[in-house]
């Protein structure tokens, strides 16, 4: 294709108050990404710190002070500020419409109130960062927040703002599935991450007012000594966990699903191949996010809740690793009988099922209630956690970023760089994280800004690892903002992979204005690869 | 309505027609409804899990309320979810006028459920009966009782959460009066009207349950 | 496996350690299993069907299900997890039904040390002594915020919860002083709200129990004093070698004695006997300026022999002593 | 596509008259007391009138089904949320009975409250007029 003169969405129209202003979704996705990266480096600067600390047993590096504020601040800003909105709000918002033929959202204006919303909600983060943090931990479990002296109600304020942006986004999403497909758009020739989105919307508008409203049950409590969650007047701690973990385990879905919907995207395309059980992976889709709203108490093991709700939990547990698993396995049999290649979007997809099955699986130790008791609230919990939302979540949203990023923006990156990067990550990660299970096994507890000499050595070589990971994660990011670079710009051409789906077959990289120069008309399913030859347009 | 081939000025350019963009406003109002449930939903719950860990202070607490008034502010309240309904049933008619009228009276009603709620929270402030640490009543009622000041605390915090609602809903209103004197929300186009009647009814739903929940058992 | 457990595990100490750590060994058996075909299965079909230099472009197979394939993802997951759910259970129930001889320990958690009750009358503080062979029943709460009670080598914990009990056993089959750790954040000195828990043969507990609180009377007042710097836990927030913690270093104190001391509402006083009296059992009335006011009371866990034995063992404190 | 549908003016009225002669009944019925059987039958009432509204005055009953499986899945999330908490909160002494109850069922802040009449004016108890205190409230 030779040079791109067409309409885009990037260059038209012109001018700084065009962006703020802007209704379209695209360019509405390109400010939650740049939101969402900047709060990603500032998160992963923290998590640095905590890893420097930790190299050695004592208080090397930071006081215990310092520690507690930079993991509160790590946790919060990781999950409220970056991986909740990232994916829907960033790759969400810009895919979306163009995966259904749309030329919008449904509501617009709904949606750049919702960026707004969560720029002020991350205001007030930052506002609590100036004014000296907060290190309550991100649970902010009572009493200790209600008693500690920290800035507890700017951060709780912040989330519960933050909180809006996401149900607005939610339920956007929602009316955008139902409401703005073209015809014959049915629900099973959906994109697969169109069915992710639709159950983190779901998650996203039930569960998260129950954290809006204990947030502000939370400042209450801190303002008024209302009684509820503080035992010194009456109230009851374990309460404020069942309150806080019916948002927060489902927000677990909410960071992963999109995932998921990433994932059943890339691995179909670079395998070329049909994808294996659609209908079951859209339908585990569903029913995980439904039964995520079923085991927050899960979380709660060791708290002191009835021994009857410890067995309800720990059985429906396991109901939500068994259509992971089959998830899981669908993805690698779609490989089977296709052609694979190993472009940076694949690697990523491959690592995340490498390091998801372990999130998982780990997840199977911690559901059984005599085995959590030991491990609950140690490194192995950390360990846990982070092969599941970095492992799954970040892996599968740096993976989608390499798959759209041509589409987005009109310019392929060094793939060579990108895979180096991909296998720095992978290593890193593994390096960082996989002996934090053992230092839990050994009863390593978390949130320790100081730990016994017995643990230094898996500390220490956590410590070490995490440097490559962190850089690893730096490079590849920069390599994406160094293919913007007019003097190389590589053209990926319209379709560089040779995907199926309305983004890539009916509109040009970077996409028209209005996304569709005349409405796309439905020609095949999302993953015909079995009827359609569609050739990439860009050859390494 | 779909039968009108040119588009009116009140479709926006990504819908295809009239009728898309009424059903997705509605779809996502009621998105917004089901969030709103379960905000109050976090509220219920720490209602009956308190109730039942202290069922006799409930049952001594609530006899404190005035039921006069909160009866009174029921009967306020569904007749302005009458006259919202009635709203938005002379507009689809092309009553503008009787329309307008409804709205202003669903404005008043609103306002004076509030004030009721002004007098009843202005004595509950007198006597002491506060949320949380500010409790200080002690009369005969409840001196016996343990832990009283969280009947309170979710007393207010419920009630106040709904008179938020009932504010937010007045200023929703006064734009629709507004925006219906101005002509601009006719027999075609009416779908805030519609949207805002449904939030006001769910206003109206949610004191069903306060009212019993909080004055009468 | 034994060697494998003593790389992955603390000892096992309670009667329901090993059973714990069988059930982990078979979560973990499966799951490398498990794991074992995810990843061969991604590994051979990637490399199988990979896209080679000269390929054409074509179209691929449309199979996309297979019914007995997915009935064993299906069938063998969930026949593994019921084993792990009931296994998990039934050694759940063993943890928390406490046998009727056990002997009852209360145990305090409060920023930053732990209190331990015993039944005759005696009070230790963040040293448990149990004796061996003997179901202990520990009733746990909290004096402020959430603190939990963690013994690693007995495989069990449980949250301490204020104006609440919670309770858990052991029954621990070795002799031998282990850790205990804080696993709910509690604050600043939350690292540092470490333990030990001393299992003891029982002849040799009831030597113990009976000397309980009897011992102290014929030291000199600063070994007392020393004795109690960490058997009270003021080793969690005070140094001796000058540098600051959660609060002000002993040495800095004993450096600047009869000097005036600045506090953080502006006032001063001079540092004396019965300062170091006062904030000791009020602390919360003068706070050293530059620090925070965390510090609980001690009104009731010292009597006034053990307050002056503190305050001649920091007096006596110089630049190079150390304990 | 349709016309809206445009409910009769009467359907209106009758349904707001239902509310009122309902509100009526569940005041009357509090004035007796039914022990347990209280709560079942005011939610039974005020569930009965919410469904009014919901299908009614919010045309749930004319609208679409979506909307109305967007409304009754917040009634059952919110299902969810009381039935699981209960579980922990209804069950706690199970096994070890002492973990049933808070250690003390009052809170601290009682002990300095003075006793009130019912206007809230503190009655002074020790003094020497303290009879006369209690006199005033029996």
């Amino acid at each position: 294709m030779a040079e791109n003169e067409k309409l885009n969405y990037l260059t038209h129209p012109k001018g700084i108050m065009s962006w703020l202003l802007t209704l379209d979704h695209k360019r509405i996705g390109l400010m939650y990404l740049f939101g969402g990266i900047i709060f990603f480096f500032l998160g992963g600067l923290l998590a640095l710190g905590m890893r420097l600390e930790l190299a050695a047993p004592g208080n090397d590096f930071m006081s215990n002070e310092t520690y507690n504020n930079v993991y509160t601040l790590h946790g919060a800003i990781m999950i409220f500020l970056f991986i909740i909105p990232a994916i829907p709000g960033a790759l969400g918002n810009m895919l979306l419409p163009l995966m259904l033929g749309a030329k919008d959202v449904a509501f617009p204006r709904l949606n750049l109130a919702s960026f707004y919303i969560y720029t002020l909600g991350a205001l007030f983060v930052v506002y609590t960062i100036i004014a000296g943090g907060v290190d309550t931990g991100w649970t902010f479990y009572t009493p200790y927040s209600t008693t500690s002296t920290s800035n507890v109600i700017p951060m709780t304020m912040g989330i519960f703002i933050i909180g809006f942006s996401s149900i607005l986004t939610g339920l956007n999403f929602i009316a955008t599935i139902h409401k703005m497909r073209i015809p014959g758009l049915t629900w099973y020739k959906l994109p697969l991450f169109v069915w992710a989105l639709y159950g983190t919307s779901l998650v996203q508008i039930t569960a998260t007012p129950v954290i809006a409203i204990t947030m502000v049950l939370l400042i209450l409590e801190r303002l008024l000594g209302i009684g509820i969650f503080d035992p010194a007047l009456g109230g009851d701690p374990v309460l404020y966990q069942h309150f806080f973990w019916f948002y927060s385990h489902p927000a677990v879905y909410i960071m992963i699903l999109p995932a998921f919907g990433i994932i059943s995207e890339i691995i179909p395309v670079h395998s070329r191949k049909k994808i294996w059980g659609y209908k079951f992976i859209a339908f585990s889709t569903l029913s995980i996010a439904f039964i995520g709203f079923l085991v927050w108490g899960h979380h709660m093991f060791t708290s002191g809740q009835s021994v009857f709700s410890q067995i309800v939990f720990s059985f429906i547990t396991y109901f939500v690793g068994i259509p992971t698993g089959v998830k899981i396995f669908s993805w690698i049999l779609t490989m089977y009988k296709g052609q694979v290649s190993f472009t940076p979007p694949m690697l990523y997809a491959l690592s995340f099922l490498f390091l998801f099955t372990i999130g998982g699986l780990t997840g199977i130790f911690l559901g059984a209630v005599a085995l959590d008791i030991h491990l609950h609230d140690t490194y192995f919990v950390v360990a846990h956690f982070h092969y599941v939302m970095q492992g799954g979540t970040i892996i599968a949203f740096l993976g989608g970023l390499h798959h759209w990023w041509p589409k987005t923006m009109g310019a392929m990156y060094n793939q060579t760089v990108a895979s180096i990067c991909c296998l720095g990550v992978f290593l890193g990660f593994n390096g960082t994280f996989f002996p934090q299970f053992l230092l839990g096994l050994r009863g390593m507890p978390r949130r320790y800004a100081t730990y016994d000499p017995q643990y230094a050595e898996l500390h220490n070589y956590s410590s070490f690892w995490s440097g490559i990971l962190g850089l690893s994660i730096f490079i590849a990011i920069m390599n994406l903002l160094w293919s913007l670079r007019k003097s190389n710009k590589l053209d990926p051409g319209t379709n560089p992979w040779g995907a199926m789906t309305l983004e890539w077959t009916h509109t040009s990289s970077p996409p028209h204005p209005h996304n569709f120069e005349e409405e796309p008309v439905l020609e095949h399913g999302p993953y015909d690869y079995d009827k359609v030859i569609v050739e990439p347009t860009f050859k390494k | 309505m779909s039968h009108d081939n040119s588009s009116p000025d009140f479709l926006q350019h990504h819908f295809h027609d009239v009728d898309q963009q009424y059903e997705t406003a509605k779809l996502g109002m009621w998105a917004f409804i089901l969030t709103e449930v379960l905000t109050f939903g976090g509220l219920f719950v720490a209602y009956v899990v308190y109730r039942s860990w202290y069922p006799e202070m409930f049952v001594g607490a609530n006899l404190l309320l005035d039921v006069n008034k909160g009866l009174l502010n029921t009967i306020v309240l569904i007749t302005s979810s009458l006259t919202m309904v009635l709203a938005v049933w002379a507009i689809q008619q092309k009553k503008q006028k009787l329309s307008l009228f409804m709205l202003i009276a669903t404005f008043l009603f609103a306002f004076m459920f509030l004030g009721i709620k002004y007098l009843e929270y202005s004595h509950k402030f007198e006597v002491g009966q506060l949320p949380g640490e500010y409790y200080s009543y002690m009369g005969p009622e409840v001196a016996h009782l343990n832990n009283p000041h969280i009947f309170f605390s979710i007393y207010f915090i419920m009630t106040g959460l709904h008179g938020l609602h009932v504010a937010i809903g007045m200023g929703l209103i006064a734009w629709l009066i507004y925006a219906t004197a101005k002509g601009n929300l006719h027999s075609k186009y009416y779908t805030p009207m519609e949207m805002i009647g449904i939030f006001w009814h769910l206003v109206d739903l949610i004191w069903i349950y306060l009212f019993p929940l909080f004055y009468l058992i | 496996m034994d060697r494998l457990t003593e790389y992955l595990f603390p000892k096992q100490v309670s009667t329901f350690a090993a059973d714990i750590d069988n059930l982990f060994y078979f979560i973990f058996y499966s799951s490398i299993a498990l794991f074992a075909i995810v990843v061969f299965g991604m590994v051979y079909l990637a490399i199988k069907y990979r896209f080679k230099k000269g390929d054409e472009i074509r179209l691929t197979s449309s199979k996309d299900h297979s019914n007995i394939l997915e009935s064993l993802f299906f069938i063998v997951p969930l026949i593994l997890v019921s084993i792990t759910f009931v296994w998990g259970i039934r050694s759940y129930l063993k943890m928390i039904i406490v046998p009727d001889d056990a002997i009852e320990i209360k145990v305090t958690g409060q920023s930053w040390f732990w209190t331990f009750d015993y039944p005759d009358g005696g009070t230790t503080l963040n040293e448990l002594v149990v004796p061996s062979n003997q179901p202990i029943k520990i009733v746990l709460s909290s004096k402020d915020v959430l603190h939990s009670f963690f013994i690693p080598v007995m495989r069990t914990k449980m949250d301490c919860l204020p104006n609440r009990y919670n309770v858990m056993w052991f029954d621990a089959q070795q002799e031998g002083v282990y850790d205990i750790f804080c696993t709910e954040y509690c604050g600043t000195g939350h690292s540092q709200m470490g333990a030990k828990v001393v299992v003891m043969k029982p002849a040799q507990y009831e030597a113990w129990v009976a000397d309980l609180g009897s011992d102290d009377e014929d030291i000199p007042l600063d070994e007392l004093g020393a004795k109690l710097y960490t058997k009270k836990a003021c080793n969690t927030c005070h140094t001796l070698d000058g540098s600051a913690l959660v609060g002000p270093s002993y040495l800095q104190t004993s450096q600047m004695w009869g000097q005036e001391r600045v506090f953080d509402d502006g006032t001063s006083a001079v540092i004396d006997d019965n300062y170091i009296r006062s904030s000791i059992l009020e602390p919360q009335t003068k706070i050293v300026a530059g620090y925070q006011g965390v510090m609980p009371t001690y009104q009731g866990l010292l009597n006034d022999r053990e307050l002056d034995a503190l305050i001649a063992f920091l007096k006596s404190l110089k630049e190079d002593s150390q304990i | 596509m349709s016309e809206h549908h445009i409910t009769p003016l009467k359907t209106y009225l009758v349904i707001a008259g239902a509310l009122f002669c309902l509100t009526a009944i569940t005041v009357w019925v509090s004035y007796f007391d039914f022990g347990s059987l209280n709560i079942i039958i005011a939610m039974g009432v005020a569930t009965f009138k919410a469904t009014l509204v919901a299908l009614f005055f919010m045309h749930l009953l004319w609208d679409d089904k979506k909307n109305l499986t967007m409304f009754i899945m917040s009634l059952m999330f919110l299902g969810i949320f009381i039935t699981i908490t209960l579980l922990d909160t209804g069950f706690r002494g199970g096994v070890n009975p002492e973990v049933e109850y808070p250690i003390n069922k009052r809170a601290a802040f009682y002990d300095s409250l003075p006793l009130t009449d019912t206007h809230g004016n503190p009655v002074d108890e020790h003094g020497t007029d303290s009879h006369e205190g209690d006199e005033d409230h029996h």
